[in-house]
Order: C-alpha cells, then structure tokens, then sequence
C-alpha cells in the first residue's frame, strides 16, 4: 500500500445544489492505486489558516488518472474547497486508511446516507467489475432533497445494480430514511451490506444486520489531524473496550467491532 | 554506528552536535508527531533526517484519552492525545528493530507519573540497538506531589533530570514545558541535573468551544497547542535559555519551512524539531534539510553551525 | 448615570453586571487597541459599547519604545509599543472630555513600577467625571523587587490590588497576565486583595527574527503576543478561573466575532474585551453587539447572562 | 476627515511586471474624500493569516467612485492581493494620514522612486487641476527597469508636467538613481519638492533641499497595525528626539522634521 503526496490539477468542478459538489482532480499516483472506501488528505487553502488537511472518501478513480471527491461545504475548509477553479493545482495525500472488504461471490446491498454516498460509486463500480454482473445487487441513496441524490443515479446505475432512492422531504425517491427503505426491501440470500453515512444510520444498519445475520461493513468518520497514523488523534471506541484509530484501522470497520456512542 | 556519518559530502555542511551526539543536520521530527517513522517512509527519504524522536513511551502501555483528542484553531491545533503509547516493552520489541535500522538516530521520548517509572524506562532502553538519547518529557503529572508537573518546578525538573541521567547510557535530552512564569530557572536547573541538551518547547495549555454543541472541543477539555500560532512563544523562550545555559538547545513550536528553522537557529538552537508541520505536509522534514542546503549554498556558510546563536542585536 | 441604562428595549436583554458595574452589553474594547475611543468614531457607532477600556495610563508621560514596534505573526501579531502613553494628568485634560460624552461606562488602565505609582494614579483619577471603573495592567515590572513583573507573583499581585482598591473610587478589574506557570493562583491572590473583577489575558511574550536581516522583528527584541493565535491559551485561562474564583471574569484574547465572544462566556465569562480584532476590523466590536443580539434572539434567550459558565462537561 | 471601512468591489487588474500590478477598485466613500498622500488599509484575504491589513498609498481617484492601488509584490499580503479578480470583493478602508500640503502657487518638482511613484499620480493631478498650467513642474520617476516606469509616464504627461525618468539598468531613461536626475536638472526659482519612496532616497532628497532652502515634503513609510492611531505601533523618529506616528502625522511629513536612520 503506498502512499503519495500529489499536487493535482483541478479538472472539472461540479456543483449539484448550494453545499453539494463534485471536484474531478487529476492525480495519477494516488488514482492509480487505491481501493474503494480509502480516503486522501486534502489541503484547502495555501495559507495557514485552515490549518490542517481535510478528509475525504476517494469518490471515484477513472481510468485517466483523475480521481473524484463528492463533499458538501459545512465549514470553512470545504468552503474553500468549493471554490477552485479549473488548472488550480491542490496538494492530495493518499490513498489513506483501508477500505472496503470486497466479497465479489455475495450478493450485495449498499447503503449511502447523505455525503456517505460519496465512496459507494467507487465501490459499487469495482465490486461490479469483479463481480461482472451484478443485476440482484442493490443501491439504497438517502438524502436530505432532491439536489442531493438525483444527479449521482445515473452514475450508480450504469455499473448494473437496482438503485432506489428516498429523500427526507420527498421531493425525489420515497419520502423518509434510507434506514427505512432497506426495511421495505426483499434482501438477496446470504447477502453482504457496505453502508457509509451519519453514525446514526451506521448505528442502525449494524443492528438491522446484526438481527439478520447479515455481513455489515461501514465507513465511519473522526476528526483527523495525520490521516494515517502518526498523530494517535482519529481515535475512537471500539466494542472491545479500547480505542481503535479510523484512519489506519479504518476508515471501513465491521460494523460488529465498533462501539456506537449514540 | 554507521548513523554518525557528519556530514554530506555532496553539499554544505549541514552537521550539528548536541553534546555527545552528532547529527548529520539539524532537522528532528517531534515526539508524538511522526509516529515511528515508518508511517512516513513512503512520503519521503527517512534516512535523511538528523535524528528520529518517537512518540512518547511509558512503563506500561496507555491507551489514551476518549475522543474527540484533536481540535483546529487558528494557525494551530489542540491535541489531548493522553500520551497513548504501546509502553517501553513492546515498544522495543515492536518498533526499534525498524527504527534502529534507518541509518539515523533514533531519540525516545520517555514519560512517567513518578521518578521510578522513569528511572526503570530508562533502566529497560539501556543496551537497546539504534537508541541514540533519551529525550525527557517533564510536562508530565507527578502523581506523587499532588499532580503538579515535574516541568514547572524546578527542583522536581531538575531531580526527574538526575534520575534520568544515573540510568540511561545515552545523552538525554531534556523536553522543557512552556506553561511556566521562569522557563529560564526551569532550564538552568535542569542543566544542573546534568542534563546534556535541552529542547523546547511543549505544547502550551490551551482549550476550544463548539457553541453549536456548548461543549469543549476536546472531550479531556484542556489540551496542548502546536503549530504556527506558537510560534512566537517557542523562537523567545528558545532565545531566553539558550542565552542563559550551557548545554545546546534544540528549538521547537510551529516549525514549517527553512526560514523557521534558521529563525530558531538564530536565536540559539543547534538543532530543531519539526512537529504539527508533518501533518500538513508529511514531506516537511526533508523539505526544511533542502532549504537549509539551499540556505547554505547561498549564504556560502561554510557551515550551517556558524548561523547558530547568531541573532544581530547591537 | 445615564450609561447604567440596563438594556436596550427594542431587542434582546444583553446587559451583564461587573460587580457593581453593570454593562448594556458584555462588549468592551481592549486597552492599546482603540486609541481613546476618538479614532473609531466614524467607523462604528461608540454609544452602542458596553464599555470602552482605555490605552494604559502611566503617572508621567511615556515615549515607549523605538521602532519597529510591530511584526506579525501566523494568526497574530507581536507589539512592543513600550506603553506609550500622555500620562494621567493629560489624560484627564486632553481624553476624558471626549470619552465622558460617549455615553459608555469609560475604564482607565493603569500602570505603574511601584504601589506608589498605581497609588498616585488612583488619586488623580477619583471624581474624575465619566471613569467609571479601573482595569490595573499587572504585566509591568516592579521596578523595586528587581523588574520582576506583578503579575507573576501571587503576593505582588495581591498588594497592587489592595494598594489600587484603598485608593480608587470606581470598581477595580485585575488584568492578569498569561505568562505565569498557575494564573488560578495569581486570580486568587488578586480576588482576595480585593478586586471587584479579573480580566484575562493581557498579551503572551513573544518574539520574531527576521531571517534576511538577521535581527529582531522588534527594536524591543520580545513583545506581546495578542489575535486569533492566543485564543485557546485565553479561552482555557479563563476557564480556569472562573470556576476558581467568584468575582466576575472578563474574558479576553484573539475575540474577533460573536461566536469567540460566546465561546468566552460559555467558559465562565460575564463580559470579553475586544483586542486584535479592532485592527482587521474596525467595526468588530459593534459586529459583535449584533452578533449576540442576532444569536440572543435565534436561541430565544431571555438574557445573554443565562450562557455564562453555561459550558457543558458532563 | 471622514473614514469609511468599504467592501470594494475589483473593477481591473493590470499587470506592468512580474511583480508590479495596478488594481482599480470601487469604492466611492473613499475615493470621494481623499487627498492626495493618503493612504488605505487593505485586507488582502478573508482568512486569518495573514492577519493585519496592509497599507497602499492611494494612487489615483477617478471620477466615478474608483480608486487605484499602484504596488509591488513583496511577500504574502501584497501576492495574494495580485491574484484578486475583476468583481471580487475586498475590504478597504480610509483614507488614512495627513497627505500632502498642496501649494498651488509656486513651481513644483515631483520625485518617485520606485513603489514611491504610487502615490504622485494622485498628487501631480490635483496639484496641477489647482494651479490649472503646470508646463513648469516637473517629474522625475526612478525604478529599478523600464516595467517599473515606463508604463506610467503617460499618465502623468497628461497632466501637463514634464516627466524625466530614470532606471537602475538603464533600460528606460537615464541610467541611475532619481536623486541624480535631481541632481542635472535646471530648478524653477522658489520651488517645492514632492517625493516618496525609498528611505536612502527621501533622506537624500531632504539634504538637498535643505541645502538649497527649498521646501521638502515626503511619504514615508512604517510597519502599521491598524493605519488610524490606535496602536501606537507606525512609531518613528522625529528630529526633536521624540517620536511621531506615520498613520496619524504621516505618512507625508517636512522632510526637516524627521530623524533619519540611515
Ligand atoms: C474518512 C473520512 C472521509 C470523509 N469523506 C467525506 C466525503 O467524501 N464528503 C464529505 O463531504 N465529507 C467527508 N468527510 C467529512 C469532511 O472531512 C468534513 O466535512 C470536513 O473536514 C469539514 O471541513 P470544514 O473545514 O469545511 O469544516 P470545519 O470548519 O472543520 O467544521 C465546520 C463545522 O462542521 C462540523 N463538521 C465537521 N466535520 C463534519 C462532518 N463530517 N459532517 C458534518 N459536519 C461536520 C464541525 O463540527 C463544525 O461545526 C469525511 C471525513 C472522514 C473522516
Ligand atoms: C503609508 C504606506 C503607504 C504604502 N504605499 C504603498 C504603495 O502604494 N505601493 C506598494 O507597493 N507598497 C506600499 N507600501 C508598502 C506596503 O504596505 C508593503 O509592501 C506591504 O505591506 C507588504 O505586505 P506583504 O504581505 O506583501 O509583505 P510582508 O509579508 O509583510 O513582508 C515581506 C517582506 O517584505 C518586506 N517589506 C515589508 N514592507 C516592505 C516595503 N514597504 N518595501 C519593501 N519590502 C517590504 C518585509 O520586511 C518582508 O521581508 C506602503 C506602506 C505604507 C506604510
Ligand atoms: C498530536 C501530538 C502529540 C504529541 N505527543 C507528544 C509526546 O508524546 N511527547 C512529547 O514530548 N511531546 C508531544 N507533542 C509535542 C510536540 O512534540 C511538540 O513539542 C509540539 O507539538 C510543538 O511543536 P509544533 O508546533 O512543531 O507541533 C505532541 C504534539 C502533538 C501535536
Ligand atoms: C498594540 C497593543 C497595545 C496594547 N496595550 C495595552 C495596554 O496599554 N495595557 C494593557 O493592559 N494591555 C494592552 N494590550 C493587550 C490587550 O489589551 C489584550 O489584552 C491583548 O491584546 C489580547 O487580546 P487580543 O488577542 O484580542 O488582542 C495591548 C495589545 C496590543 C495589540
Ligand atoms: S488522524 Fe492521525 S492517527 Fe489517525
Ligand atoms: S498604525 Fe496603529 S497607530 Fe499608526
């Protein structure tokens, strides 16, 4: 697993609703060897202040080097994020973390919650591309409206799966939580679950799988300083009563190993 | 030992001494913000670096505070880590054998609740391979004088310092606090426990606020400050001891770039370390020794040596 | 006096009490950072302050120091200004005419190298009309007990208080200083002298170089740390204190909006002075009355007082 | 004197070097009250670092409300300000200081030097709508090459003054320094000099006016805080052994008055 500091030309930005982006940077190294559900550390302004780099789930790797984020601005780091233009160069650190377990012979369901959409398209695309035909598999998008699923349907379904989608307000999908589709849905046998959203979610995809047995992988997020390991910060607890580090151990953990504090 | 190469027979020389101890260059990583190491050997060339200081190590493993442990502040972080660390057994037998062959001094950063935890770390490193110093945490609890740090008396500093000095086989480099009224006295006391450098400095006591949440931002509430921000504190407390004692000061605090590190050097430092910088840019160790070639190929410094303590003040 | 006038009746009840000082709003400039309140007449609107704190004054007039006075910081600036100032008797005749009309609480910072000098200034400023408080800058050196400053020891810090409150005839807020190894002591030291309120923190010591010149940033070498930089060391001072003593503390260090102000408050402040932020911004401290009244109002409290100390640790 | 703290917005960006730029701004609360030799404080980014604003004399105020900035990029406050775009907003506010006394009957010699040309243009165009013929006047512009000069000697020539120009490398005008123009020039009789820029040139300037009893004024410069009096920080020393403040009682001063360092 290497790991590579890049300072990547933005390619393509892409703005889906007020907070919600897409930024396409081309960043050979990193693109070229990182898996789904791993994470690079992305700096957001030249100066000090922000200080620090910012998480983010690689959101797809194409084939030409460029490698995609999906974030939504909450703060003054995705703020600046959100603002650069095309040809401005960015300094990226990954591929960090480990990612998803891919089990290309299950049946899959996966469940995205809000920006924890963000590293599904890459795992979907290549848990279909080992997998070759994945039509039983399912992709349940959740978000707060409209603006925050609708343009990223397409992307999902053109690897195969059945996507089906729900919206907080309704105003795209079934109205409700993405929680509540899964209830709704007829799981494939012996079926393996990968979720990434709020802990609340993550919380409660844990115990839906737990009940039924189910494989429940999830991507779970900390506050982060290093990315990858040197700084001991990104701590969080683990069911076993000591801390793990979500940066090395995970960002993806099972589900079962994890201590929800909410 | 093969790591005591003096200098780089390419380019300036860039060699300083700390005591007993030669570094190819003055360029450190700070305890607790490298890891150990290997996390970085991917970003960068270890092998250049002056010396390896690893996160701080206990008698007995720890395994640090809840989180959130991490906070941003303005050009600086907060971190209340709790000194989470694999403790000095595994710590050996886990981490040295990777250490020990990088080719470049590797400095422990060592801490304890008591005079006994620290003498018997020391007591367990003696004989170690690839351990070239201990570095000395001070700003540790003392659980035996009600909690108060070794760090702000000088008496407990400088008896920490003596204890430290009668067990370990290798020069020990004294860590000093910066929360203190008189780091001075603190410095001078500890070189009077025979301490053969002293570097400095910590992190000071700081804390954040989320109003959203009205809650601390660390769940320990207090923790330490690093980075930019402190800067200023660190280049005038290094200037304030390295003018007052004897043994070299190694100077750091919001180290990120050459010019900081030549700053710190002007003001008295033989050496610095470089700490929340490997976060923001893991490759800022070898980043700080090009500047520092550069400096020198341009200033023509014979040595960079000749730059230290070398602040004009008429 | 009409600047006791408790709250404004068109919004939100913002007003704080100071002991027996009480405030329209929690919001006060910094001493040294807004002149005597003139230079920012046409940039805000002075009447809506909760108080304005004015640039120390000394018995005899100060030159301060020569330049450069100023260098920035990462998130900060360094100041060496040396204190100028025109002394109390021009104070009074050339400054207090013009503040006494604004309408605002006007506190006088005072500073002194002996008892007898805070003593004397005192003096000269009882019955003055419009002083409506003290704020005793405790930074300096006592020029008798060896240029050690007040603030650093806890009995000097208790005779100045007690020295000030025998003397003046308007409450006395203790301004402490943050470069002390255990500010809880100094604060309750200061408590016991008898200050009806703690202020906190005056500036860091700091210190910057120049890399191409090789010289201090400052003429003065060392100087006050002050902005965004500090506010983690501020924040968690005054955490500190407030839970230790029961006088009002007002909070101070790197406060440039509402969110920083509220942040202070929920550390246990009862009011924040504004420092640094009156140079990026001239009108920051009225932004900031707006920022409370904004917050005061979204969160629908009956009265900004109800956040103090209200931080949430479990 | 009224001060006013404007968002401006960015109306042009003219680049005359690799490191000299000319940015228009409008902010008409300013511009309709300034003088020439004042100043403005700038903020040349919204994140905290750097943290102060910068000082930049006032170049030019145009009629409709604009007001240009004449700088060189030196360090980080004066880069970023280089990348501003055209409809970008930035914070300003002035004008600031004591300008220049104007003195519209007697003959004038206007002398910049490098940045110190900045502050002229403003100066020789109020100077000459005053005193309506300026055919006498004469400017004299050093810099270091012909980008630094070159590009400005019309704007002044339009005024009406003669403008002699001189450059360190000799690559626009006479080779060397302004102070040696000064130097080979025919003075008109009972005269008043104008001058900014470097410290070595203004003190020259100072001697050779006080050798010659003609009346001196020039801008100098300080390392400033808030730009307004309030920090006491732009000290510097006067003849009579105390100290005065740029901001407040600059920056442009009698040259007899002040003590110089060099
Ligand atoms: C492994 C990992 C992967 C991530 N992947 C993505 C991703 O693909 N897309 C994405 O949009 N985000 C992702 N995040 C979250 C992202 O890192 C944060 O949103 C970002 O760091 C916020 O930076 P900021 O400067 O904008 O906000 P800050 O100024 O740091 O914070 C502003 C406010 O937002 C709050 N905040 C901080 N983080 C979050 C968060 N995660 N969600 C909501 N509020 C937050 C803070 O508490 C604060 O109140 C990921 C995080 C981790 C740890
Ligand atoms: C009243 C006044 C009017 C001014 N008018 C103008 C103007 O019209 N045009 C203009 O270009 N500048 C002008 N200046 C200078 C200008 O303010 C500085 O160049 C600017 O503040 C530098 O900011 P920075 O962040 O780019 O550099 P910094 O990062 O602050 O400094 C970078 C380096 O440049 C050096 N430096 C700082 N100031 C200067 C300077 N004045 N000249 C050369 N080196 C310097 C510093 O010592 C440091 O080494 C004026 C200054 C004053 C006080
Ligand atoms: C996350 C983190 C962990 C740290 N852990 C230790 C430690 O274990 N022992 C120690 O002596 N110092 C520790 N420090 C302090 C640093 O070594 C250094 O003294 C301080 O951060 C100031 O330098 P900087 O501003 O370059 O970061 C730690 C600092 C950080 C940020
Ligand atoms: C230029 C300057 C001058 C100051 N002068 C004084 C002073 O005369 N008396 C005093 O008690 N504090 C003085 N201070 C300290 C401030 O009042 C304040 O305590 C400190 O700057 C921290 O607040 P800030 O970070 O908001 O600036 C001064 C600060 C600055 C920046
Ligand atoms: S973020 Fe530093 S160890 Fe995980
Ligand atoms: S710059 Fe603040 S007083 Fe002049």
């Amino acid at each position: 697993m290497s790991q590579y500091q890049e300072n990547a030309t933005v390619t393509r930005v892409e703005q889906f609703s007020a907070t919600n982006y897409r930024i396409t940077l081309n960043c050979p190294e990193i693109a070229g060897c990182a898996e789904p559900g791993q994470f690079v550390m992305v700096r957001t302004t030249t100066s000090k202040d922000p200080l620090l780099r910012r998480p983010f789930s690689i959101h797809q790797c194409l084939g030409d080097g460029s490698l995609q984020l999906y974030f939504k601005v909450v703060g003054r780091g995705t703020d600046l994020l959100s603002k650069v233009s095309p040809g401005e160069k960015i300094s990226v650190f990954g591929p960090l973390g480990r990612g998803y377990r891919l089990n290309s012979t299950k049946p899959a369901i996966f469940v995205g919650g809000g920006m924890g959409i963000a590293p599904l398209l890459f795992l979907v695309k290549e848990y279909c591309r080992l997998k070759k035909e994945c039509g039983e598999d399912i992709v349940l998008l959740g978000g707060r409206d409209k603006s925050e699923v609708a343009p990223l349907v397409d992307d999902f379904e053109v690897y195969g799966p059945s996507v089906v989608a729900s919206t907080d307000d309704g105003s795209f999908g079934q109205q409700g939580f993405v929680t509540e589709l899964l209830q709704n849905i007829a799981l494939p046998p012996s079926c393996v679950l990968y979720g990434c959203g709020p802990e609340p979610m993550l919380k409660a995809l844990g115990a839906f799988c737990r009940d039924r047995n189910i494989e429940c992988q999830v991507s779970v997020e900390s506050v982060m300083a290093c990315g990858m390991g040197a700084c001991l910060g990104c701590s969080r607890p683990a069911k076993d009563g000591t801390y793990t580090h979500v940066c090395v151990h995970g960002p993806v953990f099972d589900a079962e190993k994890l201590a929800w504090n909410i | 030992m093969e790591y005591l190469a003096p200098k780089d027979e390419q380019g300036p020389d860039l060699s300083v001494n700390i005591g007993s101890l030669e570094l190819k260059n003055p360029v450190m990583t700070a305890s607790g913000t490298f890891g150990y190491a290997r996390e970085f050997a991917d970003l960068m060339d270890l092998g250049r670096l002056g010396a390896v200081i690893v996160k701080g190590i206990s008698l007995h493993p720890r395994e640090g505070n809840p989180p959130p442990r991490i906070a941003e502040t303005s050009c600086g972080m907060l971190n209340a880590i709790g000194l989470q660390n694999v403790g000095v057994d595994r710590f050996i037998s886990e981490k040295m054998g990777y250490l020990a062959k990088l080719g470049v001094p590797v400095i422990v950063n060592i801490l304890g609740d008591s005079l006994g935890e620290y003498e018997e770390i020391c007591a367990r490193l003696n004989g170690v391979p690839g351990v070239a110093g201990i570095e000395v945490n001070i700003s540790c609890p003392n659980v035996k004088k009600g909690g108060v740090a070794f760090g702000t008396d000088p008496l407990m500093a400088a008896s920490v310092t003596k204890a430290v000095k009668n067990r370990a086989d290798v020069p020990v480099m004294v860590k000093l606090s910066p929360n203190v009224t008189d780091i001075v006295a603190i410095a001078r006391a500890v070189e009077d426990g025979g301490a053969d450098s002293v570097s400095l400095i910590n992190t000071l006591i700081g804390m954040a606020i989320d109003l959203k949440t009205r809650k601390p931002a660390l769940a320990n509430i207090i923790g330490g400050l690093s980075g930019p921000a402190i800067k200023p504190v660190a280049l005038r407390m290094c200037y304030q001891v390295a003018r007052a004692v004897s043994v070299p000061v190694i100077g750091i605090g919001g180290i990120e770039t050459a010019t900081d590190a030549l700053e710190f050097m002007l003001a008295g430092a033989s050496a610095v370390q470089v700490g929340t910088a490997n976060f923001v840019n893991p490759r800022a160790s070898e980043d700080i020794i090009d500047g520092l070639i550069e400096y020198a190929t341009t200033e023509k410094l014979v040595s960079i040596r000749s730059i230290i303590g070398g602040l004009i003040t008429e």
